[in-house]
């Protein structure tokens, strides 16, 4: 049943060829949680994630300078390298100064037909809604054009209740496994959210629903391991969570963007579309470059309800902004939260797991010292 | 201690710069004082609307500025590293969260130190830090903060009419928020009487922006990143309207004259980016071998302000910020500008400054520069953080200056 | 005529003298300290070779090199980085690419025919593939540092390095020798990870042929061959690298004098 | 009862064999071999001095970055808890240790029953541990056991501002060349570490009852500056490299004491 997901989220670039081949269909490329995907869901076409591969980069340190993001530098080495060729476009949302930078560059550098900029507002606020709301009448006026053919209000509410019921159905995983973390390990999970990235929606919600029922029935035996919570920027394969299995800990809940930002909170079916879709990316993601501090830590917090959690561990990207302005506070409050915190500042290597791991066998040995 | 670090001005009006900064300041503690209320600001916050509300305005990355040329910067910077802010986020920022929250362990702060702020505003526009920063910092100091929204979006990637209308409505809550928080009445005429100034003044920098393309080299950048300092932040005021004046007829007379900025120019150069502020001197280094630095990325003011519109200031305001916004565009947009530049100011070489803790500026630098030498233009790349001096080593960058001036005048040989 | 020129590097000092277009005698010390000194042991090691020139023969000194502002005895100062070119140009006329490795940096240089700088690169802020970097690695295995570039090719199994720091490399290199890694297999994943670093650099700047590498790091055939295979092209090396910075400031020297 | 702990450090492997509790003998090696052998090879040297052979040890605990590669340990433990545990041992007041070893700098804090609540550790960067301090060494050609002492006798400093160990060289070598004292260079270089390692300190929240361990903790001029930044006593142990082993030691004995036997897995 998991393998799969991850057999999907490991060859993902061949499942999205061999989805293109098989309905003729439009493949785009995404960055971050933050673009409305329904709408490309709507016009026929597959939304992808664009992820890190953790290899040495060649061809992206001749065009980006050394000191930035390595997710970015990674996804953009490997469409240099045509590993993403098959993209018909990219769309890009303003989460960061170096995503947005990227929409430039994807104009200049790759040889792609399309690419759309989705502007976010920074504050949330009922005017940022309207704002953002007329953005993505732009985008899906975009999209319409590129495809060539208008997207009707039906699918476009149709689209919006595939992805409810997935979001539904992920939120469910998550409320199962807090509970009961013997029914699904940390990376078992991630490998399902990530995979719910690249997968058709129909797909992936039709495998979900069976793992799930899976899940109600197997055998909930009690969680032995250190249960951890994790705050993470940017992590794009599930190697950190298995990496922290195998110091015997296990992550039973998440906040970040390749977790549980991507599925938080429905688009009001009942409300107009694009209204609808405005309010939910805008208010309902929380991504530190838009929501405040303390309602960042209010949901980091809500997150980590029902699951006995003995401790944070929280990865930020080198040199991602959001997330490295907000650390010190993060840290903080899960302190005084009574949760110990172990930070990192990950570099997207493969090798850098080596050292990562002497931190987190430390770190849970401390934890398990304090439990006895 | 602390040896002067200032670059060698040649205009005699830039001088004026470092009094008016001094006023400035002390002027804000004793409104401080006297019960005016203080924002902390970030850049792009429009001062015509904070004289409008009566409030004084603190602009937070000028005096990081201020900090770092007296080459304090290491200090703070390591006051706010103390508490988790990685070496990786902007250095003006780690600067000031180390300010807020140093306790005896920080060196003695610039001017006497801020004025204590009743609120914050930031406008993150161009720079995600900003937001970062100030969220943090309202946090630390539990402080009320206002979040002034107002888009830039790259390369015709935005409908401008959609994104004026959204600052628009931006600029009012803005306004409203300062009407809650000092119990003031906003006064439309005090907004438009400083815009007026605004819009003469800009007028007046547009012609000085002009003027630069004279050889010899009638300003350098080692008086214009001193020089550009009260248009952005006395803007609107009498003050700064009358000193761009001084300092235009000082360039038209100098232009008159022929005095350049050396006695023999033999090259021109232009900087990219921030420049170093705990070693402006750097700035001059190139005189050394009759070059100027005579132009900077940033201060070229491209194009006149668009004229009065509407009844409404804040419209135009609004209408002039989706403008200004519009630059550089993208990575291609900025190509084409660099490039033009370079012509129109008979630029011989560009030194590319490589900020670490800028993502903004840093992330397009390696293509600009390979645009450049694509073209045949000398660049030079330097790595070296804007106000953390710590990343700065005299030796190696002085090397590379050398090696860079040796190219320059093998190729003009 | 007769001149010379003299290279202040980190770890090592260099003087050429040189007698019209012919290399007259050179000398490589270690660099102390104090480097003025360094300089001057440098020279008068090179003209005691001669055995019959004084220093007063000389018609015009020239100083290069990390250290070169200390050199009270010389006329001028050029740039390592002109003179690495000028010298390897020289040497061999078709070389338009330099790639020269020192103690703290790494830099790629390109010149037009007459060997005149046209643009360089050179290591971000960070020590990770420099002279210095190999000189800790060979410490910490105990292994002469002239044996490190041959072992390295001697592997089918390279470790990957995960430290971009030349100092926690070399501890990372510790570590790996207590879990028992073949020499081998770990001299691969150094040299591997700074060939990639190099070959950054180069690209950054262009290859255009012929490449020539200098400084101590020619004789280090496990980054030339790695060099070699990335970017595709021989590389030339000059029987004794280390010199061609003084080399090019000796010629340098030479051009100046004749011109006076 | 006769149990051992043993730290497998980068650069120094290190034992402390206890009797009863009681410490019976330490001992200490530098070396770069394999960590099997030397690991032997320190713990029968520790058993010389005494009348004990290495069969009669109960229980070996192993910790360090070398900790997997002891083949006759019982089991392992990090370095984070046997750090805190044997100063906890030595201090029963300790609230902060802070273990100055070659390659890492680490704070851990304590509640008052000994456990470690929070602990961080430096960055990928070297400046600012053990091996900065050795490579300035060598640079001075000054042994690395004289640089505390001298550096306190100097009556001025030069600030060494570089954050990277390497490029700190060179600005060290063109302070030498500006004839710069070599003592005052040496306060800079101590200067820079402590602030290094308050950069930790910070994070982990300062107190009372600070406790140096490691290496490096033998410099007395690290210990000085560091007391004057956070203006609070700072207390070396008093043989600060072996306290890991020290902890991995009473980790042994806890482990006989606990289960009768000592269990061969961690976990």
């Amino acid at each position: 049943m998991l393998e799969e997901f991850e057999n999907y989220r490991v060859a993902h670039h061949q499942e999205a060829k061999d989805w293109k081949s098989k309905t003729g269909g439009k493949v785009l490329g995404t960055l971050c949680c933050n673009v409305p995907e329904e709408i490309i869901h709507a016009a026929g076409m597959l939304p992808v994630r664009l992820l890190g591969e953790h290899e040495p980069t060649t061809e992206a340190d001749l065009h980006l300078p050394t000191n930035l993001c390595p997710y970015c530098k990674s996804w953009f080495d490997q469409v240099l390298k045509g590993k993403y060729d098959y993209l018909d476009g990219m769309v890009i949302p303003n989460v960061c100064n170096i995503i947005k930078a990227s929409y430039g560059f994807s104009k200049y550098l790759f040889k792609l037909s399309y690419v759309h900029f989705v502007d976010i507002p920074q504050s949330i606020s009922p005017e940022g809604v309207e704002f953002f709301a007329k953005n993505i009448m732009d985008f899906k006026k975009s999209i319409e054009d590129f495809s060539g053919k208008p997207i009707s209000d039906k699918a476009l509410r149709h689209s919006i209740d595939v992805y409810n019921e997935n979001r539904t159905l992920l939120d469910k995983m998550y409320t199962l496994r807090k509970k009961y973390p013997s029914v699904l390990s940390g990376s078992e999970a991630q490998s399902v959210v990530i995979s719910s990235m690249l997968m058709p929606k129909e797909e992936h919600n039709r495998l979900l629903s069976r793992l799930i029922k899976d899940m109600e029935k197997s055998d909930k035996a009690l969680e032995k391991r250190v249960s951890l919570f994790v705050s993470a920027s940017i992590l794009d394969d599930t190697d950190f969570f298995k990496l922290i299995e195998e110091c015997g800990g296990n992550v039973v809940t998440d906040d970040m963007p390749m977790g549980s930002r991507y599925f938080y909170g429905l688009v009001d079916s009942k409300d107009e579309p694009l209204h609808a879709l405005a309010e939910r990316y805008l208010t309902k993601i929380a991504c530190p470059r838009k929501m405040l501090p303390a309602d960042r830590l209010a949901f980091s917090v809500s997150r980590m309800e029902g699951a006995n959690i003995n401790g944070t561990i929280i990865h930020s990207m080198r040199a991602c902004d959001p997330h490295l302005y907000e650390y010190p506070l993060l840290r903080q409050e899960m302190e005084k939260q009574g949760l110990p915190v172990l930070f990192f500042r990950g570099e997207e290597t493969a090798t850098e797991r080596e050292q990562q791991k002497s931190d987190i066998e430390a770190f849970i040995e401390m934890l398990q010292d304090q439990m006895e | 201690m602390v040896q002067s670090t200032s670059a060698k001005k040649s205009l005699q009006t830039t001088l004026e710069v470092p009094v008016l900064r001094r006023k400035y300041y002390a002027q804000t503690l004793d409104d401080s004082q006297k019960g005016k209320k203080v924002a902390w600001c970030s850049n792009n916050i429009p001062s015509e609307i904070l004289d409008a509300m009566d409030v004084t305005g603190v602009f937070l990355e000028n005096y990081a500025t201020v900090i770092a040329s007296k080459r304090l910067g290491s200090g703070f910077c390591a006051a706010g590293e103390k508490v988790g802010f990685s070496q990786d986020v902007c250095g003006y920022a780690r600067m000031l969260m180390g300010y807020v929250l140093a306790k005896n362990d920080a060196p003695e702060a610039p001017y006497g130190g801020l004025a204590k702020p009743d609120f914050l505003l930031v406008s993150a526009n161009s720079c995600d830090s900003r937001l970062g920063w100030f969220s943090a910092m309202s946090s630390v100091l539990n402080t009320p903060l206002y979040v002034y929204d107002s888009p830039s979006q790259p390369d015709g990637a935005s409908n401008s009419l959609v994104v004026a209308e959204h600052i628009e409505t931006e600029l009012r809550n803005l306004i409203s928020f300062l009407e809650k928080q000092t119990g003031n009445k906003f006064n439309p005429d005090k907004v438009r009487r400083r815009m007026d100034i605004s819009r003469q003044t800009s007028e007046i920098m547009y012609e000085i922006s002009q003027l630069r393309k004279a050889v010899p080299s009638p300003m350098g950048s080692a008086d214009m990143f001193t020089a550009v300092w009260p248009s952005m932040y006395l803007s609107g005021t009498k003050e700064c309207e009358d000193f761009y004046k001084r300092l235009r007829a000082e360039m038209e007379e100098r232009i008159a004259r022929k005095i350049g900025i050396v006695p023999e120019e033999r090259f021109r150069i232009m900087w990219s980016g921030i420049p170093f502020w705990y070693d402006m001197q750097l700035i001059n280094y190139v005189e050394n071998f009759g070059g100027v630095v005579a132009l900077e990325s940033f201060y070229r003011v491209r194009e006149r302000r668009i004229p009065s519109q509407h009844d409404d200031p804040i419209k135009d305001m609004a209408l002039t910020a989706v403008r200004q916004h519009g630059y550089p565009s993208g990575i291609s947009g900025s190509i084409e500008d660099l490039l033009e530049a370079v012509e129109e100011y008979k630029i011989n070489g560009v030194i590319l400054s490589y900020n670490p803790s800028c993502r903004m500026l840093l992330i397009s630098q390696t293509e600009l520069q390979k645009a450049l030498e694509d073209r045949g233009i000398p660049t030079l790349g330097l790595e070296c953080d804007m106000a953390d001096e710590r990343t700065y080593s005299e030796g190696q960058v002085k090397t590379r200056m050398d090696a860079f001036v040796e190219r320059l005048l093998a190729k003009n040989s | 005529m007769l001149t010379a020129g003299i290279d202040v590097g980190s770890s090592t000092s260099k003087a050429v003298i040189l007698q019209d277009n012919k290399i007259l005698s050179y000398s490589i010390i270690p660099t102390s300290a104090e480097s003025a000194d360094s300089a001057q042991r440098a020279f008068d090691k090179a003209l005691d070779k001669t055995q019959f020139i004084s220093p007063d023969d000389i018609h015009w000194i020239i100083a290069t090199g990390y250290g070169r502002v200390v050199v009270t005895f010389a006329k001028e100062t050029v740039t390592e980085l002109s003179c690495h070119v000028k010298g390897a140009n020289w040497l061999f006329p078709s070389v338009r690419t330099v790639l020269d490795m020192g103690g703290q940096d790494c830099k790629a240089i390109k010149c037009d025919g007459q060997g005149r700088l046209l643009n360089f690169t050179m290591n971000d802020k960070c020590a990770a593939g420099t002279g210095r970097f190999f000189e800790l690695i060979a410490k910490v295995m105990d292994l002469p540092l002239s044996d490190i570039g041959e072992l390295s090719l001697e592997t089918d199994d390279e470790v990957r390095m995960s430290s971009t720091c030349a100092v926690f490399g070399k501890s990372e290199v510790a570590s790996l020798m207590r879990q028992g890694r073949n020499k081998s297999d770990i001299l691969g994943g150094v040299h591997t990870a700074v060939s990639d670093r190099i070959v950054t650099l180069l690209r950054r700047v262009g290859i255009t042929p012929d490449l020539a590498i200098t400084g101590g790091i020619a004789r280090n055939i496990g980054i030339v061959k790695r060099v070699e295979k990335r970017v595709g092209c021989r590389a030339l090396i000059p029987e004794e690298p280390q010199i061609i910075g003084a080399l090019g400031a000796a010629l340098f020297a030479r051009d100046r004098a004749s011109r006076n | 009862m006769l149990v051992c702990g043993i730290d497998v450090g980068s650069r120094n492997v290190s034992t402390t064999i206890l009797l009863d509790g009681a410490i019976l003998s330490n001992c200490v090696i530098t070396s770069s071999e394999e960590g099997a052998t030397i690991a032997r090879k320190v713990v029968i040297e520790a058993l010389a001095k005494t009348e004990f052979k290495f069969t009669d040890i109960e229980c070996t605990v192993a910790t360090g970055c070398g900790r997997n590669s002891v083949p006759f340990a019982n089991r392992q433990s990090t370095e984070v808890v046997c750090q805190a545990k044997g100063a906890f041992h030595l201090f029963p007041d300790a609230r902060i240790v802070i273990n100055l070893g070659a390659e890492s700098s680490r704070v851990m804090r304590l509640n008052s029953e000994g456990k470690v609540v929070a602990f961080t550790k430096n960055d990928k960067c070297a400046a600012g541990s053990g091996l900065f301090l050795e490579t300035m060494s060598q640079l001075l050609a000054i042994p690395l056991e004289s640089m505390g002492e001298l550096s306190l006798k100097a009556d001025g400093c030069e600030e060494v501002s570089s954050i990277c160990a390497v490029f700190a060289e060179s600005e060290v070598i063109s302070h030498i060349h500006k004839g710069v004292p070599k003592q005052y260079i040496l306060v800079g270089i101590h200067k820079a570490v402590t602030t290094k390692i308050m950069e930790l300190l910070g994070l982990v929240g300062v107190n009372k009852d600070i406790i140096l361990t490691g290496g490096v903790a033998k410099n007395q001029a690290i210990v000085h500056e560091l007391e004057q930044k956070i203006g609070a006593n700072v207390f070396v142990a008093p043989e600060p490299q072996i306290v890991g082993a020290l902890g991995a030691a009473l980790i042994a004995q806890e482990t006989i004491q606990d289960r009768g036997m000592p269990s061969v897995k961690r976990l």
